[in-house]
């Protein structure tokens, strides 16, 4: 097998009839060009076309989009929101933190009405969320955690003991037996990397 | 005038040596050989040194050195927009910042940003813009960090193509790489990628004399950047863009292997699977 | 194991003055089969297995185990179930934010007035003092007032009518004033008759029927706090002999 | 700087009216707006000029102040830019929103002045090393409606054909002091040679093609474009590309070639325009601000 | 005012007023011979969000000379003050907040960061903010005899061949912050300590007495 | 565990390691990262240095200008240090005016100048009350990895001893200075104090030569600077947790150490630098 190609941004890497285009690559004239410097990847699969893209070392997707699962810590909360700062998009931790905020109505899928954000978060809980949109001029992005495996992760009770789960509303510290309200998710084998 | 209460001071009035030289400074030749011994009326750019990937805690880094003139490039980003209006929303932001080490010119500078410095931020972002594909991050800026640590001339040219070195170590998308170069015209003859003495030298009031920075996108075959003082006829102006794109076009495999081997190096080739 | 709190009771602490509280001082077979539990009160804090202060000011006691630092402090921080006085800053949303003096405003909901309903909104603008009390209040937390009591009824608490003014006094006045049998208390009431409304943020609100005494009221209220009782009965006579 | 928004369709008009050498306001792609210029026009400078184009309105004062010269150049005069942004021009200049443009608009003012001929800088020496004279160009922009340099070069332009240096007479007393006295004749007075002063072009590339005085709406719709300083002998002393997009090569040549023919058509008129006015003298009828 | 004479370890004569200011939520002033220190503390208040920290409260520190604008020396004194206040305070239980601590410089005459640190505590004290244990600041000079002198004078701290200021914690006596100047052996380092050990005993006491009194006016 | 864990929870990360006596990138508690120098890069300089302690890079360049000396001190000259923390070196520091952690290096720095007496001033004055030399002393830091005054302290001692001033001469009847390029001498370098630098973390383990990651997590950061005769020139301790004797006294003793190991490697790169001409 030949090395791998590699190649930088502006590089031309083939016609658009020949590929279509994957990450790290874009279009001009009919052409696929290279937006990155990296490794050339070609990936056929089936009659379709082959898949060209341009790979680093590091994932290319630096930024939270609309629908993908980011990992933040919650820094503060009132009635109406909690705030966090987003650590992870997907599995690749990001250099530098984005705000979002969590709405109470995007807490949970059922009785969004009943739902009281202290008794979902608690400032420092590690928290799995969805973006559900990049927010306006004035929000940051929005997130929300109303799915099963979506919510609280890592929690620490009043005593500073890491908490388990109880069940998907509870957590409960081994220290002092206490039991805190969580909006608990259901941990999920993939993303128990952390 | 304001003291600068955040730097510690020496005395108030301070002067350079060389006011003071016994023998005045050796002029330059018009004509002839340049001092470095590079050919006059050629493109004869300077053998430049680069190396990405040298800051750790940027996102990407680039180091250039092209016969004394050293630059050091960092990229940060993308991250959250400080200032945010609307424009934001859909686009980043790229943010650029030069500045010149105190001691990288051969007379002291002052720590505080002097409006040749912002002047050059200015044409440094403008000239990067148009590479990046800036619409792939919303909300977001990314910031790109010059320092000078040694002013031989063509500053502006090689922070340029550092820059966007850097940024493509960062792995910010990008249409294209952008390189920099420059030339000096001085009457019916030029230098190319001159040098601090070369740029500053003014021999004689000959007509027909300046000096011009390009930047362009080798690949897309585009002028990004175009900045120009002194005075020259439109017909030297001309050729002197040319001259200038040859020059970008002798960096290119220079900096296209310095990339890649900064890719080879950060990985080995991922599994075709 | 108490001993050595119970004795310090009334003595003047510093941070980091510490008891320990381990039993083993105590092998006493007899009385206690379970040790006491300490309630710390403000001021006092565990530290593994010591009580240590963490504010100065004079160690108290309440039966049975209940003991604080009585400290003079002038920021507040608030306390669920206290009442404070707070300023309306800002509507927003269906929620008031009001400035009680602490380290961030506090949110009070429409809701949370006797008889509002979603249709029926209280009459409360920005600048409008409310008298409320605290059903959240935590470090982690916006702290959050309402205006009526468990049973949905006011219960003295809402916002103020016109006239009255409005002073800070020190936080451990405060306390004086709103102790039970207060002395201050009795001493004012023989002065004018007046309204007065004390907010445990430091707040004070008198009204009296001229302004003129409600003035000498709030002036007298603030001198109190660096005055002893006999000065402070002195000075009450003098101006009940001076000002009638 | 200040930006109207454009919607896709009016774009699509204004691109599509430009291929055909037909502007939205009617003219060729090569044409200026309607131009004012008025000299003299704040007594207490040295020199002064109130230029409008379009609804683009700037007002440049230039006052001659008596400085130490340069030490690396000592004898020659030297020249000082300020460009204020007033938000009275636009309230995007509000608080520090103008500050950036005014430097970015000095710097390139400073770019274009850099050369040995556009301004006679030896003429402004009054004793080598020790006293020049120094104009303080300052301008202030009274309204903007695109096309900030080419006006502010005019105006500069103008100003400096107005401005009358006041003569100096040096004398030597007894220990060797030199004493400098000005002139208190009001017609005593130095004039500036202004046959080489350079004028801004702006081309804004706007589809394929490139317009000259784009209006805000032009501008919308154009990514780059590139500002020429031209002297009236055709000499470039300054280039410079804005803006955040990029050219290619063939259209900077074209663009170049095209903002020098403009700009050396400009200056003529431009000359025999400010020396009309100047004969008129007294005589001549005030227009003002509000004119 | 409040008044200590010192005998053993020798110190100038120091003195401390509480709550002397209305505004702040606390406030001492310091006196050590002739050099003192006005403090007043703000706090817990709120926080810039570019400041906030989500587990603890933000300390600031302000020193403001007696004339002219602050410069670097006061900037790298803030920071010692400032580090030494974040390691006795309790920020966890302000979490999201701000506390700033203002030291207004009025007389310096030697051992001025040791008074601006004791003026700090006192300060801190008074706002009734909690606190895991007290610090004190005690200035040593090492003369050219090798004689170590505490608490100097700002002629003795001239004549002086090196100069040390410690802070020491009240319930272990340990070093919380160290700012040196001058060249000293190790030896004369730990002689510094002890003898700043030994000092710090009368200061603390002087607290304590000065509280007491405090709190026994007022009841 | 390992990339998720660090970032999430960085404190517990740092503690899993401390526990097994050894930190995150391998060295073992007591343990300096490479230290490497490179002098007289610069040649706009007068004399310039830049050393890289593991990633931490910082580079110093001295420009020597002439002065009038101070009324009060008329027969020496100035020395004037300042540290940079641009942008450019983390994204921690935000443009503008040097930040509160700048501002202290650079006092941190003149304070050795002066108590170590590293020059002796008065080598600076060309004339008594007239003309003297000020050496700006410039570090700018280009990575920041943690530990910058350790690698300030190198990079100033380093880029001094090769620091070359010209001969000045001042004329008689004009009463001008003259400045002869082509004899230039070194200054003398007095003493040669060394930085080293530790973190206390959770009250109680001491480590050495911080990164940025552990001086953010630690509770009490400390510098002892030592001379060539185990004179101590500073210890600086700006706040935190407290220390007991024996640690400090641990402390002293490896920066004694790390004293004669930068001094080796500063004289062995001015060697080579001389062979290499």
């Amino acid at each position: 097998m030949s090395p791998m190609k590699l190649c930088v941004p502006g590089d031309k890497l083939c016609s658009v009839e020949d590929c279509s285009p994957g990450t790290g690559v874009y279009l001009r004239h009919g052409y696929i060009y290279s937006s990155l410097a990296g490794y050339v990847l070609r990936k056929k699969e089936g009659e379709e076309l082959p898949v060209i893209s341009v790979v680093r070392e590091t994932e290319t997707q630096l930024l939270p989009d609309v629908g993908t699962i980011v990992t933040c810590k919650v820094t503060s909360i009132n009635p109406r929101y909690a705030k966090v700062h987003i650590l992870y998009v997907g599995s690749t931790p990001l250099k530098d933190r984005f705000r979002g905020t969590i709405r109470k109505e995007d807490v949970r899928a059922t009785e969004k009405d009943k739902v009281e954000t202290y008794k979902s978060f608690r400032p420092g809980d590690i928290v799995l969320a969805k973006v559900i949109s990049l927010g306006d001029v004035q929000s940051n992005y929005l997130l929300t955690t109303a799915e099963n495996e979506l919510g609280v992760v890592v929690a620490h009770s009043e005593a500073g003991a890491q908490m388990v789960p109880i069940s998907w509303c509870e957590m409960q510290c081994p220290q002092t037996h206490t039991k805190e309200f969580r909006k608990v998710a259901r941990v999920q084998p993939e993303f128990l990397q952390a | 005038m304001p003291t600068d209460t955040k730097r510690l001071r020496g005395p108030d009035v301070s002067k350079s040596p060389s006011l003071y030289f016994s023998k005045p400074p050796a002029t330059v030749a018009s004509h002839g050989p340049r001092a470095d011994g590079r050919q006059r009326d050629q493109v004869d750019i300077r053998p430049i040194f680069v190396r990405c990937g040298l800051v750790s805690q940027a996102k990407g880094s680039a180091y250039i050195e092209a016969g004394n003139t050293k630059l050091m490039c960092c990229a940060y980003g993308p991250r959250e927009t400080e200032r945010k209006d609307e424009t934001d929303m859909k686009c980043g932001r790229l943010i650029t910042d030069m500045r010149f080490a105190p001691f990288s010119c051969p007379e002291r500078t002052s720590w505080i940003q002097g409006t040749q410095d912002r002047d050059l931020s200015l044409m440094l972002q403008e000239s990067l813009q148009p590479a990046i594909c800036l619409h792939k991050y919303p909300r977001s800026q990314i910031e790109v960090n010059v320092m000078v640590l040694e002013n031989n001339g063509s500053v502006l040219a090689h922070a340029i193509t550092c820059a966007s070195l850097a940024l493509a170590d960062a792995g910010i998308e990008m249409y294209d790489l952008v390189l920099g170069c420059s030339m000096r015209q001085d009457g019916a003859s030029y230098v190319v990628d001159p040098s601090y003495i070369e740029e500053s030298s003014c021999s004689s009031d000959r007509e027909n004399q300046g000096c011009l920075t390009v930047a362009f996108l080798p690949s897309l075959n585009q002028i990004s950047g175009l900045q120009s003082d002194g005075e020259m006829t439109e017909a030297t102006l001309t050729t002197g863009v040319r001259t200038c794109i040859e020059g970008c076009y002798k960096l290119y495999p220079v900096i296209q292997q310095a990339l890649a081997s900064t890719v080879r190096k950060a990985a080995p080739p991922p599994s075709e699977s | 194991m108490l001993s050595s709190l119970k004795d310090r009771v009334g003595a003047v602490l510093l941070p980091g003055d510490g008891f320990s509280l381990d039993t083993d001082d105590t092998i006493s077979l007899t009385e206690q089969a379970k040790p006491d539990k300490v309630l710390c009160g403000p001021g006092l804090r565990r530290s593994g297995a010591r009580l240590v202060a963490c504010k100065s000011g004079v160690l108290r006691h309440k039966l049975p185990n209940v003991f604080w630092v009585d400290s003079q402090q002038r920021r507040y921080v608030p306390a669920k179930g206290e009442t404070v006085i707070g300023i309306v800053m800002l509507k927003s949303g269906d929620v008031f934010k009001v400035d009680f003096g602490g380290s961030e405003q506090a949110s009070l909901s429409y809701l949370a007035f006797e008889g509002s309903t979603k249709r029926n909104r209280p009459n409360v603008q920005v600048g409008d003092l409310v008298f409320a009390q605290f059903t959240i209040a935590n470090k982690d937390m916006e702290p959050e007032l309402v205006c009526i009591d468990s049973s949905g009824r006011a219960n003295g608490m809402g916002v103020f009518g016109p006239g009255g003014l409005l002073f800070r006094v020190s936080l451990g006045l405060v306390r004086r004033l709103l102790a039970p049998h207060s002395d201050i208390r009795s001493d004012l009431d023989q002065l004018f008759p007046c309204e007065l409304v004390v907010g445990m943020n430091g707040r004070v609100w008198v009204k009296s029927s001229s302004i003129q005494q409600t003035l000498i009221l709030a002036n007298l209220l603030q001198s109190c706090d660096t005055m002893t009782a006999p000065q402070r009965q002195e000075l009450f006579k003098r101006v009940k002999q001076g000002a009638l | 700087m200040a930006t109207v928004q454009v919607c896709e369709a009016e774009k699509v008009y204004i691109l599509h009216g430009i291929r055909d050498d037909l502007r939205v306001d009617g003219r060729g792609c090569e044409d200026y707006r309607h131009m004012e210029i008025e000299t003299d026009v704040v007594s207490n400078t040295d020199g002064s000029a109130k230029v409008t184009l379009g609804h683009t309105a700037v007002l440049v004062g230039i006052k001659a102040e008596i400085g130490k010269p340069r030490p690396m150049v000592p004898d020659e005069g030297y020249l000082e830019f300020f460009v204020d942004c007033s938000a009275n021009a636009t309230p995007e200049f509000e608080g520090r929103g103008g500050e950036e443009l005014g430097m970015e608009l000095s710097t390139t003012l400073y770019k274009v002045f850099n050369n040995k001929h556009s301004v006679d800088l030896k003429s402004l020496c009054i004793t080598a090393a020790e006293h020049c004279w120094v104009l303080y160009v300052d301008v202030l922009l009274l309204q903007c409606d695109g096309n900030l340099y080419d006006a502010i070069s005019i105006a500069i332009k103008a100003a400096l054909f107005n401005t009358k240096i006041p003569r100096v007479h040096i004398s030597v007393d007894e220990e060797g002091g030199k004493e400098i006295e000005l002139s208190d004749d009001p017609y005593d007075c130095m004039r500036l040679d202004v046959t080489n002063v350079p004028c801004i072009v702006t081309l804004c590339k706007v589809g394929h093609r490139h317009v000259v005085d784009a209006t805000l709406q032009e501008k919308a719709c154009s990514v780059a474009s590139l500002i020429i300083s031209v002297t009236q002998k055709g000499t470039i002393t300054c280039v410079r590309k804005v803006g955040g997009g990029s050219l290619d090569p063939e259209s900077i040549f074209e663009m170049t070639e095209a903002g020098k023919r403009v700009g050396k058509a400009l200056h003529a008129p431009l000359i025999k325009l400010l020396q009309q006015e100047e004969s008129l003298g007294k005589k001549r009828q005030k227009v003002g601000f509000l004119g | 005012m409040e008044v200590c004479r010192s005998s053993a370890v020798s110190l100038r004569e120091f003195g401390c007023e509480q709550s002397l200011l209305s505004r702040p939520d606390g406030s001492a002033s310091f006196v050590q011979g002739d050099t003192s220190v006005l403090a007043g503390v703000y706090g817990p208040a709120e926080v810039k969000v570019s400041k906030e920290i989500y587990d603890r409260a933000t300390v600031e520190v302000l020193i403001q000379p007696k004339v002219g604008l602050p410069s670097v020396r006061e900037r790298s004194q803030e920071q010692c003050v400032r580090e030494t206040c974040e390691a006795s305070l309790l920020l966890s239980l302000h979490p999201r907040s701000s506390l700033t601590l203002v030291l207004q410089v009025l007389h310096d005459d030697g051992s001025l960061l040791s008074c601006s640190l004791n003026s700090a505590c006192m300060a801190l004290m008074d706002a009734g903010l909690p606190m895991s244990c007290l610090f004190c600041g005690v200035t040593c000079a090492i003369d050219y005899d090798g004689k170590i002198i505490t608490d100097p004078s700002a002629a003795q701290e001239k004549g002086s061949r090196a100069l040390m200021t410690f802070a020491i914690d009240s319930t272990e006596r340990r070093v919380l912050m160290s700012s040196t100047k001058g060249s000293f052996s190790v030896h004369e380092l730990q002689q510094c300590i002890a003898v700043s050990q030994k000092a710090s005993e009368k200061i603390f006491q002087f607290y304590r007495d000065s509280i007491s009194r405090r709190y026994s006016k007022n009841l | 565990m390992a990339a998720g864990f660090k970032t999430a929870e960085p404190l517990e990360y740092h503690r899993s390691f401390l526990k097994e006596n050894c930190r995150p990138d391998g060295r073992v508690l007591s343990e300096f990262r490479t230290t490497t120098l490179n002098i007289g890069s610069i040649s706009t300089a007068d004399g310039s240095a830049l050393v890289k302690v593991g990633s931490t890079t910082v580079i110093c360049g001295i420009k020597a200008e002439l002065a009038n000396p101070a009324v009060e001190t008329p027969g020496k000259g100035y020395i004037v240090p300042n540290v940079d923390l641009p942008p450019l070196c983390s994204s921690r520091f935000r443009p503008g005016p040097p930040g509160e952690q700048a501002q202290a290096a650079s006092q941190f720095i003149a304070d050795v100048i002066e108590s170590s007496e590293v020059i002796d001033t008065e080598d600076l004055c060309i004339e008594r009350g007239k003309l003297c030399w000020v050496l700006y002393c410039d570090i700018i830091c280009l990575d920041y990895d943690g530990n910058i005054l350790d690698a300030c302290v190198i990079a100033l001692l380093a880029a001094l001893k090769n620091t070359k001033l010209p001969e000045v001469t001042v004329n008689t009847e004009t009463s001008t200075p003259e400045v002869n390029v082509e004899k230039r001498s070194l200054l003398h370098i007095h003493k040669h104090p060394v930085a080293a630098s530790f973190c206390v973390f959770d009250d109680s383990i001491l480590i050495v030569d911080p990164t940025d990651e552990e001086e953010k997590l630690s509770t009490a950061q400390l510098t002892v600077v030592t001379d060539e005769e185990g004179q101590l020139c500073s210890v600086h301790k700006p706040g935190g947790t407290s220390l007991s004797g024996e640690k400090l006294q641990e402390c002293i003793s490896r920066a004694t150490a790390r004293q004669r190991e930068i001094q080796k490697l500063i004289d062995k790169v001015i060697k080579s630098i001389k062979t290499a001409k």
